[in-house]
């Protein structure tokens, strides 16, 4: 037997080598490919790759685009929404849902259901719902409301919002379903302490219940945010990005630049600003959970 | 029993005033229409309104003929059922040359989804174990690393991934295709994977180390037949983000393993004259069948699942 | 005066019955515990009292009010959960003055009553903290206070010591027991820890299968239990039984196998005294050694296992082929294997009936 | 040998188009495997590159004529076909030669060219002029007259798709009639950026400001979606290249009955010589490489190009050949086309990031009535000037 | 002979010191218990001695051999944790099995100790079942069975028996001790309940903050506390502790306010007597009423509080201003309010010097 002290290497080598898929991805794949897109940035390449550095240049490009600069506006709008949405329909209905409701697996099915359709098909349906010839505006015109107008796909300044409508559509289930099993983690006496004290339902839920829920919500929020940042597939079966560019995105300015555009290097400056957007999010959300506390 | 709580009940009973007796008694009044249940009912059947009414529109339009469509109202059922949408769909829409609908990528998305769900949930629920209950130095910050690729936009990795597919000499092969999944989808099933093997009690783990258990005796022994829950969550995300995808499917292999939504964009983007509502809605609510049936069949594992491994954040 | 009042109250869920037609009243400033052992049905008992439960059928009246379709928060009671049930984002301070606040009831008026009730409950210096920076104890004590601030007249407990370890349990034991003695309010307290049960109740209820199976005084339902169930749940360890047959008339005795104990010190409580019975006596009714030659009945018993437990010593030995327990001093110098004299005063003794388990 | 193909064209009038190139294939014993992407140049460009990229690359693929696929040329990853062209005469028959120019880096030649298309085409419903009452018009500016006769009779007038190339396809057509092919050459070409300031765009910017109007409340994406609306008679007209003249074909209609094509708008008789060629990447495969130039060959052989073109609505890139079987739009284009009132196409003088930009801003510029043309103009001038 | 031990042990979470330098020794069939507050570092200290925990320094014999670094189940020891910790999909009889097959035994062998373990834990007729469908008694049975089976030298317990209820706490309890008695295995029992530790341990080792304060049997640790901690961390209730001064040398005596209470009897065992000292005496060692005239000391007291416990009763009396509690007969007729009188020996007290806190 051992006396002694082996290499700290070996300790726990096979869950090591069972690590490395993981290592590699990160690694590699994340980190390597962050690390690619940042320093290529920097250069001007267009349909290819090629390390000819021409500084900021694309990032000053960048932010001197006007459909740039859009998309930025809409993703904060969107974002802001999605964000504020989810987390108050998916709070919502998870409380209706957590109130011993008969149906409950009917409507849980019914809600969460979107959730397995792809962003193309959900994009393709609300597309045609919201047209204004065939959908909602021409049903309820041809009902006799004549002078009703709803038609977000067609109108640049609401059109983000006819995005939204789809988007909430297909995402809040999770949510829902994620805040509905944190609703289900509560201690039951919480909810009696409360009765008790004769605090009303609402304020049960807003001064006691939500903020219990924080670590939900946490979750959550990483699920809304990394959504929200990728959001491309909606935005191209929905909208094309139009009305003119009204609807246009981030992630559909990285794509469009880098092979329609073939301007790579542009391409990448846009994802690396896509990138450090994130970093602002998740540096607070890592040290969240790993910072402070240990396992214990 | 007779014992001398009923003599002092008795006692006490006549000394209480007949005010008392008279008032309410058993259960609280309930009524089946309290302005709370139809607060409640309502919203849920509204909301459940908002959530049907596209399933509705589909499936109605994708049994009417196109003339009834330019008609008319996306909300009327069809007047004249027609299944040829679907079979057109299926098997005869065409895109370019080739005229055999979505069948074409059926048993392609079957082919990629499979090994590529199989392989990244054995790889993620490894990463997860690995992860909470082998923590060995550094594994958080590949862990923070993995969540951050989480947020990374995918058509920012495509050029690099290229690149290190071809340095494999996977590219463009179904393996290629499936390790491209397997690594996207790593973040948040390891999260999901990691948040549910935390919460499996420590003791156990400890116990089998003593029982002389290794890292692979632990996890096929142990963990593995506890975590059904977790697994169905995983294979549920999976199989809806794999069958789903385009980009990869249509980037990463050629045209004789295209998926299904390959042909399914190009069945709805290979427009000749108008729009073909009927057949597109057909196609697709055919490619969203599979998601949907695994969706439906265990979505009761689902909400436990997830209740026992994300809501832990 | 009666403070509160169970008539025939009834709760099932769906087709379980967990209430069967109860009946209970409690005086005011009584101490009232509620014992049984996991499942019997405390917890639901305490909940219809305060209102938490919607029962099936019988009528709850508090302060001579009929309070059985009251809300929790009409009826005059404050409650303490088991698993304190703070509400962990507020402060201490906020988690008393929440309940007030949503009463509208003036801010310096709140003030005082936290100030009084963090004074009696000696968590002043806790007053901003959180709750999760607090140790089970300073917790429970904010759980009481949270009940204290609402002047109630009924205070309901639910276990409120059964996550705290021996020694804090001991200690908060004591300052509940002097709260009451300084509040005098009714208490209704519900645990399985019977030396709670013993050291904190005017009366007890012990309760099985949703059923009051005795309610007394500490001291009768100790030395005097109703039925072999309460005889066996009350003290720990336990109560030594022995099966056997009670012959003669006046002076009978209790027979089993080679032994004979004299009941004629015994004070039957009925007069019909069938064969079959069970002969139970406390661990700490024996005496062993000089002192047990000097009691009513003695016999000699083998060791089998001597337990320490500081202040005193347990033993189990071997009576007639059965396990006996009994206690003797902490620095006895019994061994294991040793055969000692053990001897008894059959008058504290208790006798059942095999059959109906009924004292005798 | 099975060789895969890569292209865009899924509309029902190049579907059929490319048909024929499949049995032309097919017909030397080797055999044509069809990868179409539907959704345009967009989504199928990167599939292409990142195969070509990642070592994987199909046997043959379409893109546009022009600067397209310089960079996968400089990397040595697409094949010279100089070998085939010699062997076939490309440099003989291959009308107008520019076409061929564009195949050409150093002398060495690197794709096929298959057809002909211009730009410079207004689409002109006879339905619906007949509904407004109006005569059908001769020319843009009696077009752009009759647009409120069209309007009040409840008919769009101009059909414009929201997709971006369309807008900027637009502009560039008014552009080359309005202002004059030199113009355009200037400014793209050769980056003037003055002139791109000046009164005569100004003109044209003018023009396209109208053309916007018309073109309001046209609410649908693919460009053959608005040719429908023209073929149904629900709009007036369309400006679109003569590609859309295979989805009237297709839809059964005629020319001169049914609709009127005005090339050059009827403005200035002039077409720009763009198009799609064929590129063949390197394949380390002596089979592929084989029915590589056969392909190659056979995309340019008369039977072929008579086929293939009369099916697609575009111009054969040989004049050899008889189209008699041509209906009368294609007649006009292949008797401008002989009398050499040819331009470049814009894909030659731009790079994809500046079309890019470019259809950002009209996009923009005719989806959004509440830009100026003074504003538009601006920013095109900024455009022109940074371009590359 | 020395079976476990334990030399110069360091363990650093992080930065955070848990176990400090520490050294134990355990003899072969030795019981030791490891005795400590929540959070004192015994559980981090049998998973070091099982290799669950790399340790940061110092050294870990079993048996002999060196296994500072060696796998868990190389060490011949077997585990029992608090929470059971039982493979809940398979089998009692796969759980037992578990450890065997990884160790590649064969079958028959392995039936053959399945089948003595079932029979000395009673559990055979239990093999078959999944430990969702045991009570919790007998899940710790099947815990400590798998233990058993694997034929170690060593038992380690963390806390085995912390989550039954005290019934069956107080019956496992002894079903350990005729275990050990049986087997006479090398055995180490983690617990925070001093019952537990005073009735089952040949030696126990009390912890406080990663560092050993006191290693004896249990009557010395009782009797003869070294520290004011381990005075006041044994016996339940606690030890009354009289804050006051030693004056006098031979014939100390021990001052506080206006009572003196004579030390001559106390065995002191220090030479050095500071002035400033702690008087402590265990509340089962105080007389009352008349017994507490022939004490050497008594004085009279004012009840404040009384605690029925069943066997004896709990006073909480009030002397010179402080608490000061002492223990009664069960049937004891004592009421708040009144005023008694009290006495007890010295010799049977504990004094420790009020800075350092060790005894005198
Ligand atoms: N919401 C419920 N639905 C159905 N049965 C219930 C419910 N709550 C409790 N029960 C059942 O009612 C019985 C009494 O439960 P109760 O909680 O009152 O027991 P208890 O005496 O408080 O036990 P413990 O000491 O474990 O707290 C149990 O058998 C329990 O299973
Ligand atoms: N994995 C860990 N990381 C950091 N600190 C830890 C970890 N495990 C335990 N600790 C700390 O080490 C100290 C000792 O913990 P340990 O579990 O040994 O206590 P214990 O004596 O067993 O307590 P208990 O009676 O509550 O089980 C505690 O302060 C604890 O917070
Ligand atoms: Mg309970
Ligand atoms: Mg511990």
């Amino acid at each position: 037997m051992a006396s002694e002290r082996p290499n700290r290497l070996y300790r726990n080598l096979t869950a090591k080598i069972a690590a490395i898929p993981m290592i590699l991805t990160a690694v590699c794949v994340f980190l390597g490919g962050t690390a690619w897109t940042v320093v290529y940035s920097f250069t001007n390449s267009k349909l290819l790759p090629r390390a000819k550095f021409v500084g900021l240049d694309q990032y000053e490009r960048l932010w001197g685009t006007h459909r740039w600069v859009v998309s930025i506006e809409n993703l904060m709008i969107y974002g802001i929404c999605s964000l504020v949405l989810s987390l108050v329909i998916g709070f919502v209905l998870a409380a209706l849902m957590d109130q011993k409701i008969r149906f409950e697996n009917t409507f849980r099915t019914i809600i969460l259901y979107p959730f397995a359709l792809s962003f193309i098909v959900t994009g393709l349906v609300w597309q045609w719902l919201l047209n204004p010839d065939l959908g909602l505006q021409s049903v309820v015109r041809s009902a006799g409301w004549v002078s009703f107008n709803f038609d977000p796909l067609y109108n640049a300044d609401i059109v983000i919002f006819g995005v939204l409508i789809a988007g909430i559509w297909q995402g809040s289930g999770l949510i829902m379903v994620l805040m509905l099993a944190g609703l289900r983690g509560i201690d039951e006496s919480i909810w009696k302490a409360a009765r008790v004290d004769g605090i009303p339902l609402w304020k049960t839920y807003v001064f006691i219940v939500i903020p219990m829920l924080r670590p939900v919500f946490i979750t959550t929020l990483v699920l809304i945010t990394s959504g929200i940042v990728r959001l491309y597939d909606l935005i191209v079966a929905q909208t094309s990005g139009g009305p003119g560019i009204a609807s246009e995105v981030p992630a559909k300015y990285v794509y469009d630049y880098m092979f329609q555009g073939q301007n790579l290097g542009q391409g990448f400056a846009a994802s690396t600003m896509m990138l450090l957007a994130v970093l602002i999010v998740i540096i607070p959300w890592a040290y969240l959970e790993f910072g402070g506390k240990k396992r214990g | 029993m007779a014992n001398p709580i009923s003599l002092s009940v008795t006692a006490a009973a006549i000394g209480t005033t007949r005010a008392e007796l008279s008032g309410p008694r058993g259960a609280r009044p309930k009524r089946a229409i309290s302005p709370r249940n139809v607060f409640i009912y309502g919203t849920l059947l509204l909301v459940s309104v908002y959530y049907l009414l596209p399933l509705y529109v589909m499936i109605v339009t994708s049994l009417k003929g196109m003339p009834e469509i330019r008609l008319g109202n996306i909300f009327a059922p069809p007047v004249e059922v027609t299944f040829e949408p679907w079979v057109k769909a299926w098997a005869t829409a065409c895109t370019g040359l080739n005229c055999e609908g979505l069948s074409r990528g059926f048993w392609n998305s079957v082919r990629i989804t499979v090994p590529s769900v199989v392989l990244s949930i054995a790889i993620a629920s490894v990463n997860g174990y690995a992860l909470a209950n082998w923590r060995f130095k550094g594994a958080d910050f590949f862990f923070t690393v993995l969540i951050f690729g989480a947020f990374i936009p995918y058509q920012v990795m495509l050029y690099p991934i290229v690149i290190l597919l071809r340095e494999l000499g996977l590219f463009g092969s179904l393996w290629g295709l499936v390790l491209v999944h397997s690594i996207f989808g790593m973040p948040i099933l390891t999260l999901l994977f990691r948040n549910y093997f935390t919460s499996v009690p420590e003791e156990l783990f400890k116990a089998a180390r003593v029982d002389g258990a290794g890292f692979w005796g632990i996890y096929f022994k142990i963990m593995l037949p506890m975590s059904l829950p977790i697994f169905v969550v995983a294979m549920i995300i999976q199989i809806t983000g794999v069958w789903n995808d385009f980009l990869f499917g249509v980037v990463y292999t050629k045209p004789d393993v295209y998926p299904m939504t390959v042909q399914l964009n190009n069945i709805v983007n290979s427009v000749q004259g108008v729009k073909e509502y009927n057949v597109n809605m057909a196609a697709t609510i055919i490619t969203g069948l599979v998601p949907l049936i695994v969706y439906f069949v265990s979505g009761k594992l689902f909400v436990r699942g997830i209740a026992a491994g994300a809501v832990k954040g | 005066m009666t403070s509160v009042s169970i008539r025939d109250l009834t709760l099932k869920f769906g087709s379980l019955e967990v209430l069967k037609s109860l009946n209970l009243d409690i005086d005011e400033g009584e101490f009232l515990v509620l014992l049984g052992p996991s499942g019997c049905g405390k917890s639901t008992l305490l909940n219809c009292i305060a209102g938490l439960l919607d029962i099936s059928d019988g009528q709850i009246f508090i302060g001579g009010n009929n309070v059985t379709w009251s809300e929790p928060s009409e009826r005059g009671i404050g409650m303490v959960f088991q698993s304190y049930a703070l509400y962990p984002q507020m402060s201490v301070e906020g988690n008393l003055a929440f309940g007030l606040k949503n009463a509208r009831m003036p801010k310096d008026e709140i003030a005082k009553r936290i100030t009084r009730a963090a004074e009696v409950l000696q968590i002043e210096p806790l007053l901003q903290r959180k709750p999760a920076q607090l140790s089970g104890g300073q917790r429970q004590r904010v759980a009481i206070g949270r009940a204290l601030v609402r002047d109630v007249d009924v205070f309901l407990f639910d276990e409120p010591l059964s996550n705290l370890d021996a020694k804090l349990r001991a200690e908060l034991r004591v300052e509940i027991k002097r709260l009451h003695q300084r509040l005098k309010n009714t208490m209704i307290y519900v645990t399985h820890d019977q030396i709670e049960a013993l050291t904190l109740a005017d009366r007890i209820a012990i309760m099985r299968n949703g059923i009051i199976q005795q309610l007394d005084t500490p001291h009768e339902i100790y030395n005097r239990p109703v039925n072999l169930y309460v005889a066996g749940f009350m003290g720990s360890p336990g109560m030594n039984f022995i099966e056997g047959e009670i012959s003669g008339a006046g002076d009978a005795s209790f027979n089993v196998a080679a032994t004979q104990i004299p009941l004629a010190r015994y004070p039957f409580a009925r007069a019909d005294r069938p064969g079959k019975a069970i002969f139970g006596i406390r661990p700490e009714h024996v005496s062993c050694g000089a002192a047990a030659m000097e009691e009513p009945f003695s016999t000699d018993v083998e060791i089998e296992v001597v337990e320490p437990m500081g202040a005193d010593t347990l033993v189990w030995a071997v009576l007639d082929g059965k396990e006996f327990r009994f206690r003797v001093d902490g620095q006895s110098p019994l061994q294991a294997g040793q055969t000692v004299r053990i001897g008894f005063d059959p008058a504290k003794a208790s006798v059942f009936d095999a059959a109906s388990e009924l004292r005798l | 040998t099975d060789l895969e193909v890569t292209h865009w064209w899924t509309s029902g009038g190049e579907a059929a188009a490319v048909a024929e190139f499949a049995k032309a294939f097919d017909a030397t014993g080797h055999k044509w495997v069809d990868g179409a992407i539907a959704g345009g140049g967009g989504t199928a460009r990167p599939i292409v590159v990142s195969r070509i990229i990642g070592g994987d690359p199909m046997g043959a693929f379409q893109f546009n004529h022009g600067r397209q696929a310089e960079e996968l040329i400089e990397a040595g990853l697409l094949r010279d076909m100089t070998d085939v062209a010699e062997r076939e005469g490309w440099k003989d028959i291959v009308n107008p030669p520019s076409l061929l120019d564009a195949c050409t880096i150093d002398g060495r030649i690197y794709c096929a060219p298959v057809n002909i298309h211009s730009w410079q085409w207004v689409w002109l419903s006879h339905a619906a002029f007949e509904k407004a009452g109006v005569a059908v018009p001769t020319s843009w500016d009696e077009f752009a007259a009759a647009g409120k006769a069209l309007r009040d009779a409840g008919i769009q007038p101009l059909a414009l798709g929201g997709q971006p190339w369309q807008s900027s396809g637009l502009f560039n057509v008014l552009m080359a009639t309005l202002a004059g092919p030199d113009v355009l050459t200037k400014i793209y070409g050769e980056k003037d950026a003055d002139l791109a300031a000046g009164p005569e765009m100004a003109k044209v910017f003018q023009a396209a400001s109208d053309a916007r109007s018309m073109a309001e409340g046209s609410n649908v994406q693919d460009w053959n979606q608005a040719t429908n609306l023209v073929i149904t008679g629900k709009a007036g007209g369309q400006i679109m290249g003569d590609w859309a003249q295979g989805e009237f074909a297709v839809a059964g209609q005629t020319a001169g009955t049914d609709y009127t094509c005005l090339p050059g708008l009827g403005m200035r008789e002039i077409i720009s010589t763009g198009g799609d060629a064929f590129y063949f990447p390197v394949i380390d495969n002596a089979e592929i490489t084989a029915a590589q130039d056969v392909l190659a060959a056979t995309l340019l052989k008369p039977e072929t190009q008579v086929a293939f073109n009369l099916k697609k609505g575009s111009l054969p890139i040989r004049g050899d050949i008889d189209l008699s079987a041509a209906n009368d739009c294609m007649k006009e284009g292949l008797g401008i086309l002989a009398k050499g009132n040819t331009m470049p196409d814009v894909n030659m003088l731009n790079t994809e990031d500046t079309n890019n930009q470019l259809n950002d801003l009209f996009v923009q510029f005719f989806q959004d009535a509440s830009i100026t043309p003074e504003a538009a103009q601006e920013r095109f001038v900024e455009i022109v000037r940074n371009k590359d």
